[in-house]
C-alpha cells in the first residue's frame, strides 16, 4: 500500500525527529539548568527569548531562518535539524526548567558531599529525578517535529530522501486532493506515535517517584 | 588541628555571626534554643549554603577563602536535619552512593555499619517506604559509608526512640574514639549531649556565647544552674573487685561501685569519665549506714549557687581535685546547716548514675 | 544517474508525476525529483539557493519576479492554461444564481495564489456593485478551497479544472468560468540548470506532455509566431 | 504603518490567544489532575491520545478537524478556538500533569484537615503551588496559538474581523513577496510577545517558592 | 465515648492489624519502636491514608466504613511527622489556613495560641526561613487554630529541645483539659509520655500489643522495668503551707514537700498527679534526719522484679492505698535485708522529683 518514498519519507522523519529530540536535549538541559539556578537579571530575559519561536508563523520562522541558513545548511537534512531544533527549543527548555527548579538544589548538595563530582551528580541525580520534566520535553518535542511541516517545508524545500519528511508528504498528498493516500499516512503516523507514547507513559509512570509523592 | 569558621550573615532578626575554631578531635556539640542558627552555620562551614566572604579552613586545607573548594573534595558525612535521601534509589542504592565513591582504604566497613545501624532488613526498600527513624538510619548510615574525614550532624536522632537514640550516642562515641573520626553534632537534647561530647559550642542569636571543653563549660553558666551535671574522672579498679555485675570505681581515694555497662571491658588502672546530674546527688552530714544508696563520699562544700527554681540550691562540692555538683532544697540548705567549708556526705545513687552511664563512656 | 530537481506550484501536481514519469522512462540517466510548494514559497527558495534548475508556476508573475532578479535564465515561458471552475455540488443551475445566493464562497487567497486572484478578477466582473466581504472563505491555495468543498464545509468554491477532473466529478456538480482570462501557466529555468532540466523543459511543450496536460483540463499552449 | 485590516487581525489575534489560554487552562487542569493522581490502566494511553494533536502537520489535522465542524463552527471565531484548544491541548496538559504528580497529594490532606473543601484546595492551594505549571502551560499555549496558522486556516477560512488573526495574514505576506508588511508585522508581534513574557516571567521567579527550594 | 479502628495493611515486612478503641478524652500516647506502625496508623485512621475495608468511628460518627468522609469533615488537627507547611504561605497565612474555616464558637484564640508557641515574631517568615523547631511550632499551631475535635500528632515536637519540648508536653495536658480536647499522640519520648498520657498504646511490629491506662500500663511489663516509673494520686494541701516558694502535698496522710510549679495556681485540696522515677527513689530502714533528702515516705515492700540491668531490682512499695517503684541495686537489698512486708521508708529527692514535674502537672 506505501510506496517506496513513503517508506523514504517514513525513514527520514523518525531519523529527524530523533536527532532533534536528542539535539534539543543536550541543548536544553543548561539552558534550563542556568535558568533554574542562576539569579542574573537576564533570566526573565532569555526565558522570553526562548519562548520566540513559538509567536511566529512556522513559515514565517522558516523564511528568517532561510535568510540565515542560505548559504550553508539550506535544503539539507542538518538544515532541517537546524530549524525543527530551533522551532521547537521551547518544548525542550520549559519542562526542564520547572522539573530542575522543583528538584532545588539540595539532593545535588547531598550528593556532592558523599563525592560525586559535576557529570555524576547529573547522571546518577538529576537525570532520575528530573525524568519526569525529561519525558515531557522529549515527547513534546518528538511528536512536534513528526507533525511540523511549515519550518521544514521553507528550509527543506521537500526533497525526497533528504528534506522531504512525513508531514510534508501528508500535506502534498492533501494538496493533490491525494485524500485516500493522506489518509493512510495519517493513520499510520498517528498509530506508530500512540504506540511509541504509551510505551513511554507506561513504563514512566511505574516509577518509584510515585511513591515518593506520599510522604 | 581545627576547624575555623569566620562569617556573617544576614538571617531574618539577627545575623549569623560567627569567628571560631573547633578542635578537630573528638565530639564537639553545638547546642543553642529552635532558631538560634545552628543549622545555618553548620550550612555554611560544609559548603552546603555558599556565603560570600565567609572564610573557612578545616586542619591544613582551606575550604573557603577566596576560592570555594567544591562539596565533593571536602569529604564530609552530612547528615541534615531533613534526611534528604534519594527518592530514586532504594536504601541499599543510596547506602552505596557514597560507598563507592569513596577513595583510599575503607576504615568504616559496610558490613559493621550496615549492622550498627540495623538496616538489614531494609535495604531492599525505596525512601518513601521507610518510617520517619528508618529514614534517619539510613542517612546517617549513608555519611559514614562515604568515608569522611569528618562528620557532621544535625540532629540526626530526633526521629528515634530513646532507647534507639542512646544506643547511637554511644556509638558516636566509639566512631569518634576507634576511628579517629572528628564528629560535629548539633542536638537540642543536652543530657545526649553531656553525655558524649568533648566540646560544647554554645550559640544563642546567631552568635557563638560560649565555647570550651564539656568539663567547664558544665561548671559555667548558663549550664551551670541549667542542667547541673558535673563530670568526674575516675580509675577502674581490677584488685577490689566486688559483685560479678558491679563495677568498682576509685574517686580521690574513695572507692564507687556501680551495675557495669555491659558492652565494655575495662582494663585496670584505665580511667572512666563519669557524668553525675546534680539531681541525682543528696547530701548528708553523716555516712548513713542502712540506706539503698551505696555510694557515699565524703565531700566538702566549696560554693552555692541560684538552681533554675528559686526553691532550690546548687551546690558545688570538692571531692579530691574534682568538682561534683548538687542539687537540693534551700530548706534542706537551712536544715542542714551547710556553708562553704562544711565536710559532708555526697549520696551518688547507683541506678541513677548508671541510668546516665548507660551504654556510655 | 544525475538528479534533476525542480519545483511546481501544488495545482500542478496531478499531470506533472505523468509527464515526469514519462521523461524518466524515456530518459534514463535522469532521476527527478519535485517539490511542491505555493509559487511566493518557491521564490524565496530560489532567491535564497534552493537547488531547483526548473521552476513551475501556475501563473507567470513570480517567474518574471526571478526573471527581474536574474534568477533565471530567460523570461518566464507559458505552456499552458489553467482554467478556473465554480464547483457547486449541493445545488445546480446557472453559476451566477448560485453565487449570487451563496451564504460562503471557497477560494484561494488573492493576495498570492493564482487561482484566487482570477476568482476574485470574475466576482469583480460580474458583480461589480457586490461587497462578498464576510461570504468568502479563504485558503492558503486553490487545494484548500476544494477541501473545503469537499469535506462540505462550504457549498460552493472557485476551483481549478484540473482538480474536477482529477477527482472525477460530475460535470454538473460545477460550471467551468470562461469569462474570465484562464491562467497561463508558466516555468522558467533557473540558473543551477543542468541538462536535465533543460531537457525537460523542451518535453514539457512537446506533444505528449501537452496531452496529459489537456486530459487534466488545462487549456493547450500554442506557441506565439 | 499599519492598516485597519492589520489592526483588527492584531485584536483578533490577542483575543483568540486570550481565550484559548483560558479555555485550555479550564480543560487540561482536570484531565490533568486525573493523570497525575488516578492510578487507572487507561493512564498512559489516555496521555498518549493527548499528544496526538502534535503528530499531525497542523494543515491535515485541520482538514479532519473541518470535516467535524463542517455544519457548526467552521470559519467562525468559535470554530478557530476550537481548533486551537485541540491543537495546543498537550502543551496545556504535560505541564501541569508534572507539576501536580510533583506537589503529590500531601499539601491537599493537610488543606482539607484544615478544613478545606475541594474547590478551596484548588484555590488556595493547588494555584499557588503549581504555579511554575501553570506559567509553563499558559505561556506555551498563549504563545503558540500567536504562532499556529495552520489549523485556524483551514477551519477558519481567514475572514477578516472573524478569523483573519496575524500568523495568517503575516503568511499571506510573506507568500505574495510582500516582505516590508511581513517584517513590519513580525517584529511587532515579536515585541509584544517578549514584553507580555519577560513581564510573566520576570514575576514569576520572584516567588517565594524560589527560597523554598532551598530548605 | 472513643475513637474505634479497625483496619488491615499490608507494609514491607509485616501487615498494620489493629482492631482497638481508644478513649476519646484526655490524652491517649501511641509509642512503639521505630518502624513499629505508628505513623501508619495514624495516616489511617485520620483519613490520609486511604484504605480500602478500614474501619473508623469517632465517638458517634462513622469516619469510614463503606463511605469514608473527607478528611475536610472530620475536623481532626494534624500534626504530621513532617511539618508539611504551605510552603507559599507565611507563617500567618499558614496559620490563619485552618482559623479562617473553622466554624462555629472559637474555643482556642489565636493570640493564646500565637503566644503559647511563641510565634510572634515569625508570622512574616516564609516556611524556607524557618528553623527546623520553628517549623513544627508553627505546624502545631496551625492545627489547633482550625479548632480540632481531635488533635492528632505524630512526634511533633522532636526538632525542639529540651526546655521547649517539656513546655509544650505540659501544654498539651492544659489543652486537654482546659478545653477538653482529646488528644492523640505518638511520640518516642517515653518519659515524656508518661508524663502526660491518660492512656497507652504501644505498638510493636503494627500491631496494638497493650494499651490501657496509663498508671496500669506502667506497672506492667514491659514498662515496669524499662521505664520505671510511678504515678501517684496526692491532694494540694493549703492549710500547713510551708515555705512561699514551696508545696505542700498529702500522700496517704504523709506529707511531700516540693518546689512549687510556678505556673499552676492549685485550689487546696485539689488532687495532684506525680510520677516518680524509680531511680529517684531511695531507701532505708529508719528516717534519717541529716539529709538534703526533705521527702520520706513510710512504706511497704510488696515485691521486687528484675530491672533492666542485671544487678538491678525495681522494688514495689505501698504507700496508703498506692504504689511507689524504686530502683536499688541487688546488692542493697541484700545489705538492707528486704522482703515481702518489710517497712521502709522511701526517699524522694525533691529536686527530682520537680524535674519531673516541672511544668507539667
Ligand atoms: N533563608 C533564610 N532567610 C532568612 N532567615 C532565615 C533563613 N533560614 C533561616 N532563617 C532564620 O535564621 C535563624 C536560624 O535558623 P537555623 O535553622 O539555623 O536555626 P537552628 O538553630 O538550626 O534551629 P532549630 O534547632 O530549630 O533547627 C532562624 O531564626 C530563622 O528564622
Ligand atoms: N508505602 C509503604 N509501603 C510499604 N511499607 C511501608 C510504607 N510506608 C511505611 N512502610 C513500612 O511500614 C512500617 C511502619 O512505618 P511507620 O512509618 O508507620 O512507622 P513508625 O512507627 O511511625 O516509625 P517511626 O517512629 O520511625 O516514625 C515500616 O517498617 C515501614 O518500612
Ligand atoms: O496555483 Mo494555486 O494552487 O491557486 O496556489
Ligand atoms: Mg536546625
Ligand atoms: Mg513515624
Amino acid at each position: 500500500m506505501l510506496q517506496p518514498s513513503d517508506w523514504q519519507a517514513i525513514g527520514l522523519t523518525l531519523q529527524l525527529a530523533g536527532v532533534t529530540t536528542l539535539v534539543l536535549l543536550l541543548l536544553a538541559t543548561p539552558i534550563a539548568w542556568w535558568l533554574a539556578f542562576s539569579s542574573s537579571r537576564w533570566r526573565a530575559i532569555v526565558q522570553a527569548i526562548v519562548a520566540m519561536p513559538l509567536v511566529l508563523p512556522p513559515t514565517v520562522l522558516g523564511f528568517y531562518l532561510l535568510l540565515l541558513l542560505s548559504n550553508s545548511f539550506a535544503f539539507t537534512f542538518t538544515g532541517i535539524v537546524i530549524g525543527s531544533v530551533i522551532y521547537s527549543l521551547p518544548f525542550a527548555v520549559q519542562p526542564l526548567h520547572e522539573s530542575f527548579r522543583t528538584m532545588g538544589r539540595r539532593p545535588l548538595q547531598i550528593a556532592a558531599s558523599l563525592g560525586a563530582g559535576r557529570w555524576d551528580q547529573f547522571r546518577t541525580i538529576v537525570l532520575p529525578l528530573c525524568r519526569g520534566g525529561f519525558v515531557v520535553a522529549a515527547t513534546l518535542v518528538f511528536a512536534h517535529t513528526l507533525g511540523e511541516f511549515g519550518v521544514i517545508l521553507m528550509i527543506g524545500g521537500s526533497i525526497p530522501g533528504e528534506t522531504q519528511v512525513l508531514s510534508v508528504l501528508i500535506y502534498d498528498h492533501t494538496e493533490a486532493l491525494n485524500y485516500r493516500a493522506a489518509h493512510t499516512l495519517s493513520l499510520g503516523m498517528i498509530a506508530v506515535a500512540m504506540l511509541v507514547l504509551i510505551i513511554v507513559y507506561g513504563r514512566w509512570s511505574k516509577s518509584p517517584l510515585q511513591l515518593g509523592s506520599e510522604r | 588541628m581545627s576547624l575555623k569558621v569566620k562569617c556573617h550573615l544576614p538571617l531574618q532578626h539577627f545575623a549569623l555571626d560567627v569567628a571560631v575554631s573547633i578542635p578537630t578531635q573528638g565530639i564537639t556539640a553545638i547546642v543553642g534554643p529552635s532558631g538560634s542558627g545552628k543549622t545555618t552555620f553548620l550550612e555554611v562551614f560544609s559548603g552546603v549554603r555558599q556565603v560570600a566572604n565567609a572564610e573557612v579552613s578545616f586542619n591544613q586545607t582551606l575550604w573557603q577563602q577566596r576560592e570555594f573548594l567544591p562539596l565533593n573534595q571536602r569529604r564530609v558525612g552530612l547528615v541534615l536535619q531533613h534526611p534528604s535521601l534519594f527518592p530514586h534509589l532504594n536504601v541499599a542504592d543510596n547506602l552505596r552512593y557514597g560507598w563507592q565513591r569513596a577513595r583510599g582504604r575503607k576504615e568504616l566497613g559496610w558490613d559493621e555499619v550496615i549492622a550498627a545501624c540495623d538496616l538489614n532488613a531494609l535495604l531492599q526498600q525505596f525512601p518513601a517506604q521507610l518510617s520517619g527513624g528508618q529514614q534517619q538510619r539510613v542517612a546517617f548510615a549513608r555519611a559514614l559509608l562515604a568515608q569522611p574525614q569528618l562528620l557532621v550532624l544535625d540532629e540526626p536522632f530526633s526521629a528515634l526512640d530513646d532507647d534507639a537514640r542512646q544506643y547511637f550516642v554511644s556509638y558516636l562515641r566509639q566512631l569518634s574514639e576507634q576511628h579517629q573520626l572528628p564528629i560535629i553534632w548539633v542536638s537540642h537534647q543536652l543530657s545526649d549531649v553531656a553525655q558524649v561530647s568533648d566540646t560544647l559550642v554554645q550559640f544563642s542569636q546567631g552568635k557563638v556565647v560560649s565555647h570550651g571543653p564539656i568539663v567547664s563549660e558544665l561548671q559555667r553558666e548558663p549550664l551551670r544552674s541549667k542542667l547541673a551535671l558535673s563530670v568526674l574522672d575516675t580509675h577502674y579498679d581490677a584488685t577490689q573487685q566486688g559483685q560479678e555485675e558491679c563495677w568498682r570505681l576509685e574517686l580521690a581515694g574513695q572507692d564507687l561501685v556501680l551495675p557495669k555497662p555491659q558492652w565494655q571491658q575495662q582494663q585496670p588502672g584505665a580511667s572512666v569519665r563519669l557524668r553525675v546530674f546534680a539531681r541525682d546527688v543528696s547530701l548528708t552530714r553523716e555516712f548513713v549506714t542502712e540506706s539503698s544508696v551505696q555510694n557515699q563520699l565524703a565531700a566538702e562544700v566549696v560554693d552555692s549557687f541560684t538552681a533554675r527554681h528559686p526553691a532550690e540550691l546548687v551546690v558545688q562540692l570538692r571531692v579530691g581535685e574534682q568538682y561534683l555538683l548538687a542539687l537540693i532544697t534551700k530548706a534542706s540548705w537551712q536544715r542542714l546547716d551547710l556553708r562553704p567549708g562544711t565536710r559532708v556526705v555526697a549520696h551518688l545513687k547507683a541506678a541513677a548514675l548508671h541510668e546516665t552511664l548507660r551504654e556510655a563512656l | 544517474k544525475e538528479t534533476v530537481h525542480i519545483a511546481a506550484a501544488s495545482s500542478l501536481r496531478g499531470p506533472l508525476e505523468i509527464i515526469v514519469g514519462n521523461f524518466e522512462t524515456q530518459h534514463p540517466e535522469y532521476e527527478v525529483h519535485i517539490s511542491y510548494a505555493a509559487s511566493g514559497k518557491l521564490v524565496a527558495q530560489v532567491q535564497h539557493g534552493a537547488p531547483y534548475g526548473l521552476v513551475l508556476a501556475a501563473e507567470p508573475d513570480y517567474l518574471e519576479e526571478l526573471h527581474a532578479r536574474q534568477l533565471t535564465l530567460s523570461a518566464p515561458q507559458h505552456f499552458s492554461y489553467g482554467q478556473l471552475v465554480l464547483w457547486h455540488p449541493q445545488q445546480h443551475g446557472d453559476a451566477l444564481d448560485i453565487l449570487r445566493d451563496a451564504k460562503r464562497i471557497a477560494l484561494a487567497q488573492p493576495r498570492h495564489a493564482p487561482y484566487g486572484k482570477i476568482a476574485m478578477r470574475y466576482l469583480e466582473q460580474e458583480f461589480p456593485d457586490t461587497d462578498f466581504t464576510g461570504r468568502l472563505v479563504y485558503g492558503e491555495n486553490v487545494a484548500q478551497a476544494a477541501h473545503r468543498v469537499y469535506a462540505g464545509a462550504v457549498p460552493l468554491g472557485f476551483v481549478a479544472l484540473s482538480q474536477m477532473l482529477q477527482l472525477k466529478i460530475p460535470e454538473s456538480d460545477y460550471s467551468v468560468l470562461t469569462s474570465v482570462e484562464p491562467l497561463p501557466q508558466a516555468m522558467a529555468l533557473t540558473k543551477q540548470a543542468q541538462s536535465g532540466a533543460r531537457l525537460l523543459y523542451s518535453a514539457l511543450l512537446e506533444d505528449a506532455a501537452q496531452q496529459v496536460l489537456t486530459d487534466y483540463g488545462y487549456i493547450r499552449y500554442v506557441a506565439a509566431e
